[in-house]
Order: structure tokens, then C-alpha cells, then sequence
């Protein structure tokens, strides 16, 4: 399988999203936001951290990068696209997953570990979580409230296209076990075909025993099927 | 006279110094000129009334390779890796603007980590506020940590720890120490020093603007009302700019086009200029009309001053500037040549073609006054007996009260602020002793911590000063890591003051003697001098920023209790010392007395032989005992593994609440299995290490004979609550 | 030309950070402040003369890049 | 009563954002925009009905809260 990471002036989890790809033998390639074409890739990965700074909104100005068409055009052939944290609200600043991620309910950067419920197995990223659903992984974000009115919501409920949602150690999902407001708890979500994933978890922060968590693994895992 | 009384004392200069300065380049200095010197010479970048001391420090063993008189301290770790690490203080700016304040000052000590080749690999901080009843703390508080968290968490550098506290003294005068840590290859460091003549210096990363001038003659004088006022002297920091910066000087880094290359920190394009110059015994020569400005119509005193974030001065061989442009270009940075190195062993400064500056180096650096100022010891305080009767008190009130209050609160609503898996090899996160922070793809990894005291160091300097030390060794050992070499960030009042110069000399003289008796050196540091505002100094606050290797992490240990049914032991002997303590300060009320004396050899001793029990694995967590004594080491180690403890005394001639809350230094808390008793025993007692049990591990709850019984859950929300309740808005 | 633009929070986005400032205002005593939105400002320099030309090209940006349409809305200001 | 508040870096001061947001407008082919700065917006409702009242509290609003003189400049405008 051949992965290809986008890195943007200001990304920080590139390295670390390299390393868990290439941990779990999916040759990897970095690929600058300049370029205009990706390198033959069965999978994209838009990766964490503060592209340009952060500034104007969140994942907004990497939304429009050069390499972000081809990206488009990945997706749109359904090649598989994952983004993680910043590479989440770049997803949406591009149209290619619904709603917004809005500051955090108290304005407050949240750096944890967290539960969150997996809901889907049905589609390449999660389908090794069948056995172990309830996962506990790090969240690291300022930006991570889910905002989505309640069409979409109930969209992306009906056509079971939610990923994960936060929840308490014992699964439960409720408003203490919501680190940072979003909408129903939801910590990521599909795109129809499920070929998209946004999630604000790093799964490529949990691969190692190490770690606080080695649950990130699954997601490579998944994906290696 | 071109230059006026006023003006000389607008640049921090006094009289007798603007004489020497006129002697020295036999002549009056123009303005620029001026100003350069006052950049130069004020106590920040000088160190006049420190030098003679910091001289005394031990910075030396077998794992420094560099040592304080870089940008950063540089220590071997093995196998080619090196560590470079640096705390710094960013008070006075955090005080008048937090988050800006805050954040250029994590800013400023990373680029002295990058700019020596290493790439950061965790940042620490220590910060102090005032009571927080006082007006100003919570916004303060507030401001700081998001300030931190925004440059830290932008830089995506994971944060390894800090320390926050509350002490009235601080109410005028907050203090922000920033450490920062990088990994480098051992055979790939680089350093400020130019060498050669005619190499380009060159000017790479944000445009200069009108921002900051004067700061660090901002950071020598003492504050009064009207500090609020001296407005331009904050920057904005742009941790956007920072990180491309950082990858852009990696990756130039990974060829050998770099002769030297040091960050504009403090006094900016003046010290960076003139400290090449100086190490390399050459001149230097800029052209000004090629510094990038962003804005107009900037004068050669701007441009000398300004202090604007994000910028390096790097000497390039010859030749080697096209690939070079090119790297900065990619990252768009400004890239620009500003000048060559001369042997006129001159600063020449050029603007719109004619020379506005001339100076010889030496007058700037090496000149400097040095100052042998006046000091007084502080008295040892006499134990007062039969203050108030607090062998009375109640064990779990105490403890109640002690861990609920502020200063010794869970300190995680701070640092949940802050990302610290960034990275992926945080295999210790803030909330035990020392972070551990494993090195990129190998498996061993360091440990860091940052400590202080202020109120030990006030109540009897010499005594607090090695104190501090000691708990930074402790720290270290605690996770089971060899303690090798530690950073420090003096925080001080006013030095014209005798009582103030004391309390550093004395400080300093205890931090010297532990440094020199543990074999843990100093490689790096700052004085941060004048904390002072109306007259009213802060106590003295000298932070160590410490780390230690763990070689094997299979060897690390934590604070956190593993299992039930296993056994507690405390290392190190309890005597009853109460003075200082949490007990007395928190409960009783009682500021008075001398801090705990430390005996060097049971410190080393206690510490080498816990290193080895962890390093044969009969340790299966380890805590030392600080504030708040015994219990509440206890009270955190059950905590943080959400295992209970019953605790027996089996002890001596103390009372309970002196055996709980004492705090008498060089112990550690542990938890072994009960199979392992017999072996721990006998190294111990070979070792001649006093030890006593204390309690037996079990589920969910803290237990003291018939006295009382307390669920976990509950003694959570007590040590959690006070973070959350004082910044909540309702 | 000098041009202003407002981003705002549509109505029926939460918007937290008017929602802090509001409660901290009324924690410091201002009890007669009954709401408070927080937003973006622009000022956006055009080397351009024509007043109808700077405003276009101002809402284009706007559209384009300062808000993101499906949460905000914003407001453009030829200001000299 | 209406009021909007709009506090905006001193000029001297460095703007990383407005910085960021007028190079992504050049590279998205918006030549003749020579500058940006970006600053916040607040739109506050006060129980007020004197507009001269209401500008004296949203200067102090502006003065205690919504600025830091240091770095920042404010301008008020009583909108209704
Ligand atoms: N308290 C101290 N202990 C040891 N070394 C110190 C201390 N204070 C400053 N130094 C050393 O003096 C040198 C100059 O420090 P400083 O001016 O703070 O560095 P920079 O120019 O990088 O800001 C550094 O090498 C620093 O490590
Ligand atoms: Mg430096």
C-alpha cells in the first residue's frame, strides 16, 4: 500500500503520522503543499498541527494550497483520504466533509487522553475495531467543536456516516464525556462513500506500547486490509 | 554636548558609565552609537552585577561538551546523541502583556536551542503569580498559560513539564522562566563563534519592525505605575514564522555552508553582531540599507534595537549563500545579505552610504563594567518552639486543607493546555516527577524537570539554593534516570540592594555546593535581575531546569501506585523539620523559621542506591518527598494509580503529624512488591540507608487506622477543584 | 483605498468568545450589558481609485477567503 | 443600545495573521491588495438609552477588558 502525507508550512504531525504509516509497512512519500500532483498514493493523509499559523480560521488557508486539487481529485476516484486534528478542518474548509469545527466550548486548548466509541466498521479505516470498540486516545486541539445544524446531524446519523464519538471509559456518551462541545459528541466522521475520514484523535500518537494507548494501531491495521 | 544627562539616563546608563564609554572610544558616541552601548551593557546582556559569581559555578564533568557561554549547554548522552538544553525568564514582558509576553519568551528559548543545530524536542516552564486574591492574578495566570501553550503548541514541541505557584510576593512582578530542550547529533552542533574574514553575515526569518526596542533595558529596570505605559517594548510573537524558521535552519544545517549562526534574541542585530564578532576575535561589517524592514523609513537606532521575533544572523562560506537563499525561499522567509565579516575587529555600521557607527568590539563586550556590589548576609532563622499547638490538628483535615490549596493543587488545568504528545515519544507525561521524552527511534530516552522555592530561599538563601538542586536530582532519580547536568534561571530583586546581592550570593553559594557535591552541573542559565516594583523586591527564585539520561526505558519508573497488596517504604530518615513546611504555611499560618538543611552525602547516597534498586527492578513506583511531606506524597502516588494505601507508623519519638508532614529532604517515597522485601532490604542496609515502612497498597481509598478512611474519588475533586472553580466563569 | 470588513457568526452559531466576554463583564460589574458578539475585522489596502471596483474586489476576498459562508456572514466598508 | 467596538495591533505592532491572510490573497492572483491587518470585532448590547453614557462604558469596556493598551488600539461606534 503507498501512502502520501501532505505537508503545509506549519504542519507538525507530519513526522508522526510518517513514522506510524511506516511502522505498519505502508510506504510512505511527503509531499509539499506546493506540488500540483501526488505521486501514485492509495491513500492521502492531510496530518495535525497549525497550518499557516492557524490564522483566519482554522485549516482554511491550506484548503486552498496548490496540492489541494489533486487531493480533490484523489477523493473524487475514491482513493482513500484520512485527516487528522488540522488535517480534519482542512477537509472541511475544502468542502470534502460537512460542518465545521468551531472553537473549543471553553475556549480552551485540550491536550488528553480521551474514550471515544467506534460506530462504523464498515469501511477501510475501522474495520479491525469490531473486537474493541471503546478506545482510549490522545486529543490535542483549540479548534475541535464539531458544528453542524440539525439537517446535517441527522443526515450524518440516518446515513451512519458518524466514525467515532466521545465517551466515557465505559462507552458512555454524555455531556461529561464531551471534551470540547462538540455536536452529539462526535470526535470524526465520513464522508458517503467512506473512502473520507476527519477525525480530531492522533491515532498516530497511540501505536506503541510505550504510550499512553496503543489503540491508534488499529486505524493502520485497517487500512493495511 | 551632543549627548545629554537625560538621554544618558534614558538609556539605563549611569554617569560614571557613559565617562568610561567616552574613554574607551575617545570621543562622545553619536545617538546610534549610544544606544548600542546601552544594549550592550545593561545587566541583561552584561551580567555586571552576576559575573563575578556565575564564574564560581561548577560547569563542568565528563558529559558537558559545552558549557554556560553559548546560546544553550550542550551534555553527551551516548551513542552520539547530545542534549541542549536552556532555561530562560521573560518576567517583565508577561507581566504587561501575558500571552505576548509568554509566548515570545518560548519563542526566544527555542531559537537558542535551534540555532545550535538540535531540534527541539520538549519545552518546561516555571511561572510564579501573585496571591491569588490579587486583582491581577487570574487574568495573569490566564494570559501566561495560553500564551505558552499557543507558541509551544504552534511549534508542535511537546511540553515536558513546569511548576506554577502563588506567592504574594509576585503580585507586582509575575515571573515567567521558559526551558527549552533539543536532540542533536553529537558531531553536529554548531556554534556563534565567526571565523574567517569577508564571509557573508546574513540576515534570515521575519522583517524588523519598530517592536520591542529597548527591551532589555526594559528587563534591567524595576517597575514603578507607569510601566504599563512603556508600550513598544512588548512583542508580537508569530509562532508560525518560528516553526519554518526552525526547518529551514535544519535543513540548511544538514550541509556545512554554516560558519556560525546565532539567534537575534535580546538587544536583537546589536548582541547577535557584535557576540559573533567577539568569540571569533574579528570585525564586522552591515550595510543597513539591506536589512529587511517592515516598515518604513526605519532609522539605523531602530534597526540596531529593535528586538522583533523570529530572526537569525548566520556567517555563510563563500559561495554557499544561492543554495542557501534558496532553502529560506522555499520556507518564505527573508533571506538577505547584510554584511562580511572584517579584521578591523570594528562593528561598522553603514547607512544610505556613509558609516553611522564605529565601534571596537571589545568596548562592547569585554569592557563592560563589572560590579563588586556591596551585600549582606541574611540571618539564620531561629525554630521557634510552642507556636501554636499543631500536634493537635486533625491528620485529614491538614491534609485536606494542604492539598486543595493553590500552590499545591493537581496543576492539570494548566498543563492539559499544553500538547505534550506531540511528537510521539512522550513516554512520561507532566504530573509525576520529571517528564520523559524518548529519543527519536532509540530506546532510551531523558528525563526533565524545573524546580523552585522561593520561600526556602527567602527564609535563609544558602540553605534554599542547595535545596533546589537537590529536588531537581530527586526529580530526575525518581523516574528512575541518572541526574547529569542542569540549567538555571536566576530571579532576583534589585542588586543594588545589599540584602538582594546576598541573597544571590548565597543562593548562588548553595546551588554550587550541591552542583559541585552531586557532580551536576551547570551548562546554561540567565539572571533575570530587578523583579522589583515600588521599592518591594520578590523573594528570591532561582529555577533549575534539570535533566538525567535513562539509558534502558524498560528501567523507567513512575510515580504512580501499580498494584494492591504491596508495600510502601520511605528512603531517608525523618526528623520533624516544620518550619517552611506546607503544615505551618497553609494550616497554621506560620511563615517563620529556617528551611530544612540538606545533608549532601545522604542526598547522593539515598539517591544512587534508589537508582540501583530501580535499575535490578524491585522498584515498581517512586516519588520524592517535597512539600507537604510524607502524606502528601502518598496522597499523589495513590492518585495518580488510582490505588489506596493504609498507612502504619511504626515510628520513633514523632508525633503523627510531624512524621506525616515534616519535611525533611533527601527521602523518596516507594512501592515495592512484597517478594522483593528481603533483596530491598539488603541493599539498603548495605548501603547503611535508613528506611522505614509506611503503609500497604489497596483498593480505592487512603486509610489511617481508626483516625480515617477516604475515598480516592474524593480526594481527587479536592486537589482538582481549586484550578477549575478559580477560572471558571459563571 | 481603504477597505473595512466585519465577519461575524451568523445568529444561529454559538459564538463562545462573546459568550465569555459577556459573563467576564458582568463579573467585573458592567450589569447592564445584555449581550456581546465577537467577530473579525479587516482592513483590507487596494491599490485601486474606483470606489465600486475596491468594493467588488473586497466582496470577492470576502466570499473567497475572510469568512466561511456556511457560519458567518460579513459586512464591507469603503472607507477612504 | 448598539455599540461596536473594533480593536485592532498598534501599527508598529507585528500582525502575523493580517501577515499570512495578504500573502494567501496574492497567491490567489489578487495582485493589487497591498495590505491586510486583521483585528477583532465586538458588537455589545447595553441597557443603555444615553448614547453619551453608553460611549463612556464601552470606553472603559474597551480600556479594561477588550484591549491591552499596550499593543492594541480601539474605536468605538454607537450604532442604535
Ligand atoms: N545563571 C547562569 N548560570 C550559568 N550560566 C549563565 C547564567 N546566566 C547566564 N549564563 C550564561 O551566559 C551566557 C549568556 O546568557 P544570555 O545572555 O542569557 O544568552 P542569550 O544571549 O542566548 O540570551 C549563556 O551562555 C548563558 O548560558
Ligand atoms: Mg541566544
Amino acid at each position: 500500500m503507498n501512502s502520501s502525507v501532505i505537508v503545509f508550512p506549519g504542519s507538525n504531525c507530519d513526522r508522526d503520522i510518517a513514522v506510524a504509516l511506516e511502522k505498519f509497512k505502508i510506504k510512505n512519500k511527503m509531499v509539499w503543499h506546493n506540488e500540483t500532483n501526488l505521486p501514485k498514493s492509495d491513500l492521502v493523509v492531510l496530518p495535525g498541527g497549525f497550518s499557516y499559523g492557524d490564522y483566519l480560521r482554522t485549516g482554511c488557508i491550506a484548503g486552498k494550497s496548490k496540492i489541494i486539487n489533486d487531493v480533490i481529485k484523489h477523493a473524487k476516484k475514491g482513493g482513500l483520504l484520512l485527516g487528522i486534528c488540522n488535517g480534519f478542518q482542512i477537509l472541511t474548509e475544502a468542502s470534502l466533509l460537512p460542518g465545521i469545527l468551531l472553537r473549543n466550548k471553553k475556549l480552551k486548548f485540550i491536550s488528553k487522553d480521551v474514550f471515544i466509541k467506534v460506530l462504523n466498521f464498515k469501511n477501510s479505516f475501522c474495520s479491525n475495531y469490531k473486537d474493541k470498540n471503546i478506545i482510549k486516545i490522545p486529543i490535542a486541539h483549540n479548534e475541535g467543536n464539531f458544528f453542524a445544524n440539525n439537517n446535517l446531524l441527522d443526515r450524518l446519523e440516518d446515513k451512519n456516516l458518524i466514525a467515532f464519538k466521545y465517551c466515557d471509559i465505559k462507552g458512555d456518551i454524555n455531556e461529561l464525556s464531551n471534551p470540547n462541545g462538540s455536536s452529539k459528541n462526535i470526535a470524526g466522521i465520513f464522508n458517503e462513500n467512506k473512502n473520507i475520514l476527519g477525525m480530531m484523535p492522533h491515532p498516530e500518537r497511540s501505536i506503541d506500547p510505550f504510550l499512553s494507548s496503543e489503540d491508534g494501531s488499529l486505524i493502520f491495521k485497517s487500512l493495511l486490509k | 554636548m551632543l549627548i545629554s544627562k537625560d538621554l544618558i539616563k534614558k538609556h539605563g546608563l549611569k554617569t560614571d558609565e557613559f565617562s568610561k564609554i567616552v574613554k574607551l572610544i575617545g570621543r562622545e558616541p553619536n545617538l546610534l552609537e549610544l544606544g548600542i552601548f546601552s544594549a550592550m551593557w545593561n545587566e541583561h546582556c552584561s551580567y555586571k552585577s552576576s559575573k563575578k559569581y556565575l564564574k564560581k559555578l561548577p560547569t563542568k564533568n565528563k558529559s558537558v561538551i559545552q558549557g554556560p557561554g553559548e546560546n544553550a549547554g550542550v551534555i553527551d548522552i551516548g551513542d552520539n546523541d547530545a542534549i541542549i538544553f536552556k532555561i530562560e525568564s521573560h518576567n517583565h514582558p508577561s507581566f504587561i502583556e501575558p500571552y505576548q509576553g509568554a509566548a515570545t519568551g518560548v519563542g526566544g528559548i527555542l531559537r537558542d536551542v535551534f540555532t545550535m543545530g538540535a531540534r527541539p524536542i520538549a519545552t518546561l516552564n516555571s511561572i510564579h503569580f501573585g496571591s491569588p486574591e490579587h486583582p491581577k492574578t487570574k487574568n495573569l495566570l490566564n494570559g501566561v498559560v495560553s500564551g505558552i501553550g499557543g507558541y509551544g503548541n504552534c511549534m508542535g514541541i511537546p511540553n515536558a513539564g513546569g511548576e506554577v505557584k502563588f506567592n504574594s510576593c509576585f503580585n507586582e512582578n509575575n515571573l515567567v522562566n521558559a526551558m527549552a530542550v533539543g536532540h542533536v547529533n553529537k558531531n553536529k552542533i554548531f556554534y556563534s563563534k565567526a571565523k574567517g574574514v569577508n564571509q557573508l553575515v546574513v540576515y534570515v526569518g521575519s522583517k524588523t519592525g519598530r517592536d520591542g526596542i529597548h527591551g532589555a533595558s526594559m528587563a534591567s529596570a524595576e517597575f514603578d505605575e507607569n510601566s504599563e505605559d512603556k508600550k513598544p517594548t512588548v512583542q508580537v510573537g508569530d509562532p508560525f514564522t518560528e516553526k519554518l524558521l526552525l526547518e529551514a535552519c535544519l535543513e540548511l544545517m544538514k550541509g556545512d555552508s554554516i560558519i556560525s549562526i546565532q539567534d537575534m534574541g535580546a538587544a536583537g542585530l546589536t548582541s547577535s553582531s557584535v557576540e559573533m564578532a567577539s568569540k571569533g576575535n574579528l570585525g564586522i561589517e552591515i550595510d543597513l540599507d539591506k536589512v529587511p524592514c517592515r516598515e518604513e523609513q526605519m532609522t539605523p537606532y531602530e534597526m540596531m534595537l529593535s528586538e522583533s521575533q523570529e530572526r537569525m544572523l548566520i556567517i555563510i562560506k563563500n559561495g554557499d549563500e544561492k543554495n542557501a537563499e534558496k532553502i529560506f525561499k522555499k520556507w518564505d522567509l527573508d533571506f538577505s545579505i547584510i554584511g562580511k565579516t572584517t579584521n578591523t575587529k570594528n562593528l561598522d555600521l553603514y547607512f544610505h552610504g556613509s558609516k553611522v557607527a564605529n565601534l571596537p568590539i571589545t568596548s562592547l563586550s569585554t569592557d563592560v563594567p563589572i560590579y563588586d556590589r556591596k551585600w549582606k548576609k541574611t540571618p539564620l532563622p531561629k525554630k521557634e518552639k510552642n507556636l501554636v499547638n499543631y500536634k493537635k490538628l486533625k491528620i485529614l483535615d491538614s491534609l485536606k486543607k494542604i492539598l486543595s490549596s493553590p500552590n499545591n493543587s493537581s496543576k492539570e488545568w494548566v498543563w492539559e493546555q499544553y500538547d505534550n504528545t506531540v511528537m510521539g515519544d512522550t513516554v512520561q507525561k507532566n504530573g509525576g516527577d520529571a517528564s520523559v521524552i524518548r529519543i527519536h527511534g532509540k530506546n532510551k530516552g531523558i528525563a526533565l524537570t524545573v524546580d523552585s522555592s522561593s520561600h526556602y530561599c527567602f527564609a535563609y538563601p544558602q540553605f534554599g539554593g542547595m535545596q533546589v538542586v537537590c529536588e531537581a536530582w530527586r526529580n530526575l532519580v525518581s523516574v528512575g534516570a541518572r541526574p547529569l547536568a542542569i540549567t538555571n534561571c536566576l530571579n532576583f530583586g534589585n542588586p543594588e540592594k545589599e540584602i538582594v546581592m546576598g541573597q544571590f550570593v548565597e543562593c548562588l553559594n548553595g546551588i554550587s555546593d550541591a552542583c559541585t557535591y552531586l557532580d551536576f552541573p551547570i551548562v546554561s542559565g540567565n539572571v533575570s535581575f530587578y523583579n522589583e516594583t515600588n521599592n518591594k523586591s520578590i523573594e528570591p527564585t532561582p529555577t533549575i531546569g534539570g535533566v538525567g539520561v535513562i539509558l534502558n526505558l524498560n528501567n523507567m519508573v513512575s510515580q504512580s501506585l501499580k498494584s494492591i497488596n504491596s508495600l510502601v517504604l520511605v528512603i531517608g530518615k525523618t526528623n520533624g523539620h516544620m518550619h517552611q513546611s506546607e503544615l505551618f504555611r497553609e494550616v497554621c499560618n506560620i511563615n517563620s523559621g529556617p528551611p530544612p538543611e540538606i545533608n549532601l552525602f545522604n542526598e547522593k547516597n539515598n539517591g544512587l542506591i534508589l537508582l540501583k534498586l530501580i535499575e535490578k527492578k524491585l522498584i515498581k513506583a517512586a516519588h520524592d518527598v517535597s512539600s507537604g511531606g510524607i502524606i502528601l506524597a502518598l496522597t499523589e502516588m495513590c492518585l495518580l494509580g488510582d490505588i489506596g494505601a493504609k498507612i502504619k507508623i511504626n515510628s520513633n519519638n514523632l508525633s503523627n503529624i510531624e512524621y506525616l508532614f515534616a519535611e525533611d529532604q533527601s527521602r523518596y517515597l516507594v512501592e515495592i512488591d512484597e517478594k522483593d522485601q528481603k533483596a530491598t532490604f539488603n541493599i539498603l542496609k548495605e548501603n547503611d540507608i535508613f528506611y522505614e515502612m509506611i503503609a500497604e497498597t489497596k483498593k480505592e481509598s487512603l486509610d489511617f487506622d481508626k483516625e480515617f478512611s477516604i475515598n480516592l474519588k474524593d480526594l481527587k475533586k479536592i486537589n482538582t477543584d481549586w484550578f477549575t472553580k478559580y477560572n471558571e466563569i459563571k | 483605498m481603504k477597505i473595512s470588513a466585519i465577519v461575524t457568526l451568523k445568529n444561529e452559531v454559538l459564538d463562545p468568545q462573546g459568550k465569555v466576554v459577556k459573563q467576564t463583564l458582568k463579573n467585573m460589574g458592567y450589569s447592564n450589558i445584555s449581550d456581546v458578539r465577537q467577530g473579525k475585522f479587516f482592513e483590507i489596502h487596494i491599490k485601486e481609485k474606483d470606489p465600486i471596483k475596491g468594493r467588488k474586489l473586497a466582496e470577492q476576498v470576502c466570499k473567497k477567503l475572510l469568512s466561511n459562508t456556511v457560519i458567518e456572514d460579513y459586512k464591507i466598508k469603503v472607507d477612504e
